[in-house]
């Protein structure tokens, strides 16, 4: 993907062609429920992207609105949900993932995607998003990771790095985070990538990949938070969260590069960087399949 | 998913006509009869026997099991399966009812047809996991925060433990929400024998038939009930938004709007206890002249049949009274024998739940024969009371 | 007509099957009303195990045991837990090979024996039950038959049918 | 062209800073929210889409016409 | 842990003595008054500030604040810190409280000491976040499986409201038991002056004073209260078996004996509902002369003192009684002020909670002046019920 | 680890003097507490092994009574605080590490040890679990795996082998296994094991070795249910339990070597073998040390 | 005496901090009762504001406004959304730069302006307090300025003190 | 020297497998729990205290006088 990083000519174009054939307004006539816009989210919280982001990967693979279903727990994130116009479950805080389960075994034949928070997916929510993983149930997880608890005002979240600022810590966080893909992969999930928002086109092919991928798909967007998050750790625009992220990640790619031919002091420094990218794609049975195999088995 | 074809299914997988069966698995032959399609789960004794049971049939009929990771979880499991499209149901005991409470007012907020079989045991916290209590029935009224209406059965034989989970079912589609059946660990593990029925009478979901712009998920029933709206179950094109949070009638969220959430919430309440006569299930024993009345439900009840026996034979003029609806609680009933006798005696396996309720509605004398500990009364310790 | 009963001995001996079957016995396999309730504990792995049926042509209210009218025992330790209740003139029915030590009046049936003479020490249980019953009264000979023929696997029928004969020619013996 | 819908626009600046560009600063006037949404600075925009996909808002929209 | 020193530790970490602040402040200043020096949290609106104030301070003065990966974590850190020698509380609301229930089924059954501010937030699930409602006040009773006595206080200012914090800990020090602190949003983000007090009685915790072979951790007390035994803490010798199963009074599991059990949960239930009297905290105004009288708690009392003063211009012979112990009932109260009166009208933010504790008790008509939706009466409308 | 398989002359004598130390008899006596035994444990299983393990680990390292505290969720292991004579806290099912944070943090000088199942720690305590290990709490997890839930009865486990048989897995088992101590590396314990009991004393080592790290340490230890699981799944003596284990485990190191040496075919069996060994062995400050600095810092 | 108030305006104005200073004045600095309640919704984010304060020399009961006797308005969204009940006679101030659609009578504060004026855009929340508690003589003005003192950080002092009596000329020239 | 508890054995034969030196083997006689307790072959047993570490029932000790 390393090659994307530039803007070269071809690329534009071929850019343009899959993402200027629909645009925003006709985005939004084709999926959101009316009069739901302006959303809720702050001055340039990334969720709105990632909601953009989602809709024309849907688009891409043409999906059956009338057969997908969107989840999700509690947040900011997981307000996501009420725009869409298809079916959609906003349940309680952490249990998307559960309730899913139940949505999707039932009737196989339907698109289950979850939008969740840091907070929702691996705070509250880490024993039914390990389950799902290890399941390998077939559904898409896109998971707004921005450090914090935004919809509550911005407590410290499992993924926020240590020394951070929060509401609940005031004086630095003392608690190193979680590596959300990396639990994921740990777990089982098939198809892992992560991507800042800095790289749009990425996230967009990779939510693409996750629907297409017949399993669990867990896809990790660092998402700023302008307003919980900014606020206490002093990023004060948008140009500071762009820093931020190149501080914090870099491409899988080179990452391990790096874990192989730099030197040991400065490996020490890159180690503690998230990668970014699609850290895994794996073909594996999915928990639907092997029931149905198993119904086939034993049915009367 | 359901039709003639499938009860016949649900029948050969069952097996045999006259079973001499307990109380867990006729739990699970009433919810295959009913049409229940999704079993999603956690193991507790004693309600793991129901579990096990759907896991051996449900698979052989098309039906989906899963054991979640924990209650949490397969009360989830249920709601996403309920709007899915299929009847469905839980087994758990009390920790993993307390566990589930959450959610269920989840359940009770989104208007999600659901059984949940609570096989109680002795508590509270881990308390005698396999021995038997009725503790936990105040709990399904006021388990969850907030305001809203529950409807819980309470057999007591293991014949009407499957006819009730039958109409458990029934009224989970009726109101469109979830119900208990509320049985004891002394029920759910006792054997009698029970007749699998022929015919079995079952209720539809009802489905909008109108188009998706003009469906009012969350408010004034067209077809049904008028204060039970239609269910448009996920993947037909209704594009239903459902949520916990406040929701207008469209479901969309309301968070800020008191006549919003007074309108949703009395609906909810009101679709409920506005049926509470028609949803008043009781039994009632020698009442003409009877002087004291013994209240009782469940497991409870057979102990209170023993003490009607007793105490009529030494010439008390006692009656016999059974709730087979908890809940809405039939207030109407204990008003009404509580003007014809002196005093009630009401037994149940705790220390004074169900207790409150008659004391809050009747007129007269109310005794409570409560008893924890695992076992079951003694007709003696009921007539103790009288 | 009521029959309170009671069945025991130590775990693994097929107390719960017994009763199992003498409660399907009467209620499936003939008419009368039939209840079964059983105990165990988490902490009754290999204890005491206790199973109790009530038989009656009546509807069975009170489903505990108002006493013991019947017992059937097949330890040591199962009877002193558990004859507290037994009434005054009690059937009683044990393995004397087994309970040794012992109160009140009783029919003894060396079923442990005897299942092992018929190759099988794990109908023992069985063997108590056609005794019992037979002792008892307590439900039709057939009706008993068809219930053990209808819970145990098909190639254990033969097996398991003798061995309840055997208990009721035992019984037949004894009284 | 860049067409940007003001009632949307809650001006985070995202789509001025991303443009590989600089085709896009923003206005003179506030809008109604109070923010100053992004103008078209002429014959720069090469209709790279980029604006259009990072706005949280879906306020931007390029119009591909003029390079037909 | 606490002492003189530590006292004056904590009011310098509160400063000013005079502050303007709103109830979550007050929860967290009363707690670090009463010594409170572990909090282990979730944040939850309308509940968050109270965590968000005990991050700040009580690591200023050496105690231990933790966000807990959820509620079901919270509640436990929470019982692990008190028996390990801390007074400690979480802060929750609705979806929260209703996630702990299972381990608040635990600290009861296991006579842990620790405090739980409830901020309630307009319900049922996810309902409206932001606004305050009185619906859970049930819950605490009834909200987790078995039986068990709950302790509920209930401010309606933000002095008081500090205050009862500080008597929640000495509450569940002296009964060895959870106590509950309701308060509603409105409450909790509401702002008025309070004083911060110079001196603070605190209950200290009971330690065994025997050996630890002697030591009986889960019986009759020694030197406290007949019914509340002894704390032995952990790392002091005592090797207390702490568990959630049925226990005799040494602590081991005693899961098949009636007997154990029912001594040990009457004994819990009543080590509180014996001290019901002296447990009561009540409010009285214009009661002399009173024809009609409105209860009320909490924040909802505040508008009954407008509807007091209104009702009593209008001529209305109006008395006013507030209940600060919400649990265990008063019930003493509401039936002599019953016989007193002819009309009681209960107001509350919810559809009737306390109202059918009221209506249990009092022998004369009760009436139910009830809102949801978040916002709180106006006196017109507790008068409309009069 | 490899080279303690074999029962050479020099070694016997070693763990003579390592294990002879102490008996049985003088275990029970000092250890535990009076009138429990014989415990609750059925006819071979190998909670009752751990459970004389873990207290010789104690006795190596002079563990203080006074100051040590068990906990434990709900599950057959899960009862064996019960039998310790030290304070005790039985929890509730999968919380236990929940409430280990609490004892933990408040005293920082108690030893705090658990003892959970497979239920029990991974499939409802899964929560807990995962950021216990993320926080690198100073507790010793041992963890009983035996593939089941062994005290109701034998019903499915989130670690039960696919296609093995549980009362809810009646035709079978159609769920992927978690692999609990892989994650509980990646959830970022610091020490970690896995044994199966035919190796009595390498579990005992890595139990010792658990006391002694300053951070979380996970102790997974195999262990037959001869009940539940055996009924079900026709393992018949503890001498097919034993083919079990070598048909399933491999030693971490010649995985290892496998790994990277047999061919493809032969490594996609060996593959699906667990590993067992010391997993993970790494220095990492504590949750503890990490709030103690906090506190120091900003004290008054 | 009670005086029910109202403070709104759109988020980020420092409405909450108007209500907190005006209720910490009375309360706190002066021996007036107050109760300061405000209320956000999660749709809040940027919508309007409101803080409503209650002060009074008797105690407080009902604890929210009987009718708005006092109110500040800083938007035309505010005004809007909260002119409802809005008493006859009640002292309205509003920056009538920003709400210019207006039905009753009002007394006009350009606070942004002025605060603009003397440099810092963010001190208007300050202006017109200063200017609402003069027009509407709610507490003295002593206890308000040591309010603002306390509860601003000190290197702001000066400026919201200067916003402060800015606003109270302004107003004494209006009333 | 083995010494067995008789009153804990639960006939698990775990000690009789693990021995490497096959000096255990299972007594003719049933304990009072029906199972056949562990007894020691003569001049065999080395002391390596395998069976003794891995008796789940803490009923079996190994007496290490003899090798003095
Ligand atoms: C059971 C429960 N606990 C707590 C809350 C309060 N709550 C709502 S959202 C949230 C955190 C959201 O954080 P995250 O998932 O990261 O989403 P974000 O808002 O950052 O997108 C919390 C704690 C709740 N609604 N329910
Ligand atoms: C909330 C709750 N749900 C379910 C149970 C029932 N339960 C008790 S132990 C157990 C499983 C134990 O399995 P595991 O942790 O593997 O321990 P094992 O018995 O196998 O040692 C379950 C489900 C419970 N006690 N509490
Ligand atoms: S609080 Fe943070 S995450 Fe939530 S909408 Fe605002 S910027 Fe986005
Ligand atoms: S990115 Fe969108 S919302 Fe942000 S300034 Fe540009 S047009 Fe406005
Ligand atoms: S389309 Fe590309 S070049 Fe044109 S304004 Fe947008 S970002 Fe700039
Ligand atoms: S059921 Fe299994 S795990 Fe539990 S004690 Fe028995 S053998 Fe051990
Ligand atoms: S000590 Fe070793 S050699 Fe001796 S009996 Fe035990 S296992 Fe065998
Ligand atoms: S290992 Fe222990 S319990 Fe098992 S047979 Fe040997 S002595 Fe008995
Ligand atoms: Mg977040
Ligand atoms: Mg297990």
């Amino acid at each position: 993907m390393a090659e994307e990083q530039k803007f070269e000519t071809e690329e534009k174009v071929e850019r343009k062609q899959k993402t200027g054939m629909i645009n925003a307004k006709e985005l939004e006539e084709k999926y959101l429920r009316k009069g739901m816009m302006p959303h809720i989210f702050c001055t340039g919280c990334g969720i709105g992207t990632v909601l953009g982001l989602t809709l024309r990967a849907m688009e891409e693979i043409d999906m059956d609105l009338d057969n997908t279903v969107f989840l999700s727990g509690i947040g900011c994130s997981s307000r996501l949900p009420g725009y869409i116009d298809v079916d959609s479950l906003h349940t309680t805080h952490g249990r998307a993932l559960a309730f899913a389960t139940g949505v999707k075994i039932t009737n196989p034949d339907l698109n289950v995607v979850i939008f969740t928070g840091d907070g929702d997916c691996i705070g509250i929510g880490g024993n039914h998003f390990i389950h799902a993983a290890r399941r390998n149930i077939d559904i898409t997880v896109i998971a707004v990771n921005n450090y914090i608890y935004g919809m509550t005002g911005g407590q410290v979240a499992p993924t926020t790095p240590e020394g951070d600022y929060a509401t609940t810590a005031p004086h630095g966080n003392v608690e190193p985070p979680f590596d959300m893909s990396e639990m994921a992969m740990s777990a089982g999930a098939t198809y892992v990538a992560r991507w800042d928002l800095t790289k749009p086109v990425q996230p967009m092919k990779s939510i693409k990949e996750g629907l297409e991928n017949k399993g669990m798909s867990f896809i990790e967007l660092l998402s700023p938070c302008t307003t919980a998050y900014a606020r206490q750790n002093k990023v004060g625009d948008i140009q500071e969260f762009w820093e931020w992220y190149d501080d914090r990640t870099m491409l899988a790619e080179e990452y391990e590069f790096e874990e192989e031919f730099s030197p040991m002091e400065e490996w020490e420094e890159i180690k503690e960087k998230m990668k970014i990218g699609v850290l895994k794609h794996e073909e594996k049975k999915s928990l639907g399949e092997r029931m149905q195999e198993k119904i086939e088995e034993v049915k009367i | 998913m359901i039709g003639e074809i499938d009860l016949d299914k649900a029948k050969k997988a069952i097996g045999d006509r006259s079973q001499f069966i307990h109380g867990d698995t006729a739990v699970a032959y009433g919810a295959l009869l009913a049409g229940c399609r999704f079993f999603g789960g956690y193991p507790i004794t004693p309600a793991s026997e129901i579990a096990e049971k759907m896991a051996e049939l449900l698979p052989k009929i098309g039906g989906k099991y899963i054991q979640m990771e924990d209650e949490l979880g397969s009360i989830a499991s249920v709601i996403g399966s309920s709007w899915a499209g299929a009847k469905a149901m839980t087994a758990t005991s009390g920790p993993g009812f307390s566990l589930m409470q959450e959610n269920i007012g989840f359940a009770h907020m989104s208007e999600t047809p659901l059984v949940l079989a609570n096989v109680q045991r002795s508590g509270p916290s881990t308390g005698q996991p396999t021995l038997g209590a009725q503790g936990d029935v105040m709990q399904v009224q006021y388990g969850s925060h907030g305001d809203f209406a529950a409807i819980a059965l309470s057999p007591n034989n293991i014949q009407e433990t499957l006819d009730l989970t039958i109409k458990s079912f029934n009224l989970a589609e009726k109101y469109r929400t979830p119900v208990m059946l509320m049985i004891s660990a002394d029920l759910g593990h006792m054997r009698e024998m029970v007749e699998i029925p022929d015919e079995v009478e079952t209720f539809e979901r009802k489905e909008p038939k109108v188009s998706p712009e003009e469906y009012i998920p969350f408010g004034k029933g067209e077809y049904g009930k008028e204060k039970v709206p239609e269910f448009g179950i996920f993947g037909k094109g209704f594009r239903t938004y459902v949520t916990g949070l406040t929701h207008d009638e469209k479901g969309f969220p309301a968070t800020d709007d008191q006549e919003d959430h007074d309108n949703l919430i009395r609906r909810q309440v009101e679709k409920i206890t506005d049926d509470r006569e028609e949803l008043t299930d009781i039994e009632r024993r020698r009442l003409d002249d009877a002087e004291k009345v013994i209240i009782s439900y469940g497991i409870t009840s057979r102990s209170a049949m023993g003490a009607l026996k007793e105490g009529r034979n030494r010439g008390e003029k006692l009656g016999y009274l059974r709730l087979k609806t908890l809940w809405p609680f039939p207030k109407h009933v204990i008003k009404e024998i509580s003007e014809q006798v002196d005093k009630i005696i009401v037994a149940e396996l705790n220390l004074g739940q169900i207790y409150h309720k008659v004391a809050e509605h009747a007129e007269c004398e109310v005794a409570l024969a409560d008893k924890i500990g695992g076992e079951v009364h003694s007709p003696e310790e009921i007539l103790a009371e009288v | 007509m009521r029959k309170d009963i009671r069945l025991c001995g130590k775990g693994g001996q097929g107390i719960m099957l017994s009763g199992f079957v003498l409660g399907k016995a009467a209620s499936v396999f003939h008419d009368y009303n039939a209840v079964q309730m059983q105990s165990y504990g988490p902490e009754a792995r290999g204890g005491a195990a206790r199973s109790e049926v009530v038989i009656s042509d009546e509807e069975i209210g009170y489903c505990g045991l108002y006493q013991a009218d019947y017992m059937m025992v097949m330890s040591q330790e199962a009877y002193n837990k558990y004859n507290e209740d037994l009434a005054d003139d009690a059937v009683l029915l044990l393995d004397d090979d087994l309970v040794t030590e012992v109160e009140h009046d009783y029919i003894g049936v060396p079923c442990t024996a005897i299942a092992e003479d018929i190759g099988a020490k794990i109908v023992a249980n069985i063997v108590m039950l056609g005794a019992f019953n037979e002792a008892g009264d307590l439900v039709p000979h057939d009706s008993l038959e068809k219930s053990v023929e209808d819970s145990v696997p098909s190639k254990f029928k033969d097996l398991n049918l003798k061995a309840l004969n055997r208990g009721v020619e035992k019984a037949k013996e004894k009284i | 062209m860049i067409e940007v819908n003001e009632k949307y626009c809650k001006g985070c600046n995202l789509c001025i800073e991303f443009c590989p560009r600089d085709a896009l600063e923003p206005a003179e006037e506030l809008n109604e929210k109070g923010v100053h949404p992004p103008v078209e600075v002429e014959d720069r925009c090469v209709n790279c889409h980029l604006c259009e996909l990072i706005c949280p808002d879906f306020a931007i929209i390029v119009e591909e016409e003029e390079e037909v």
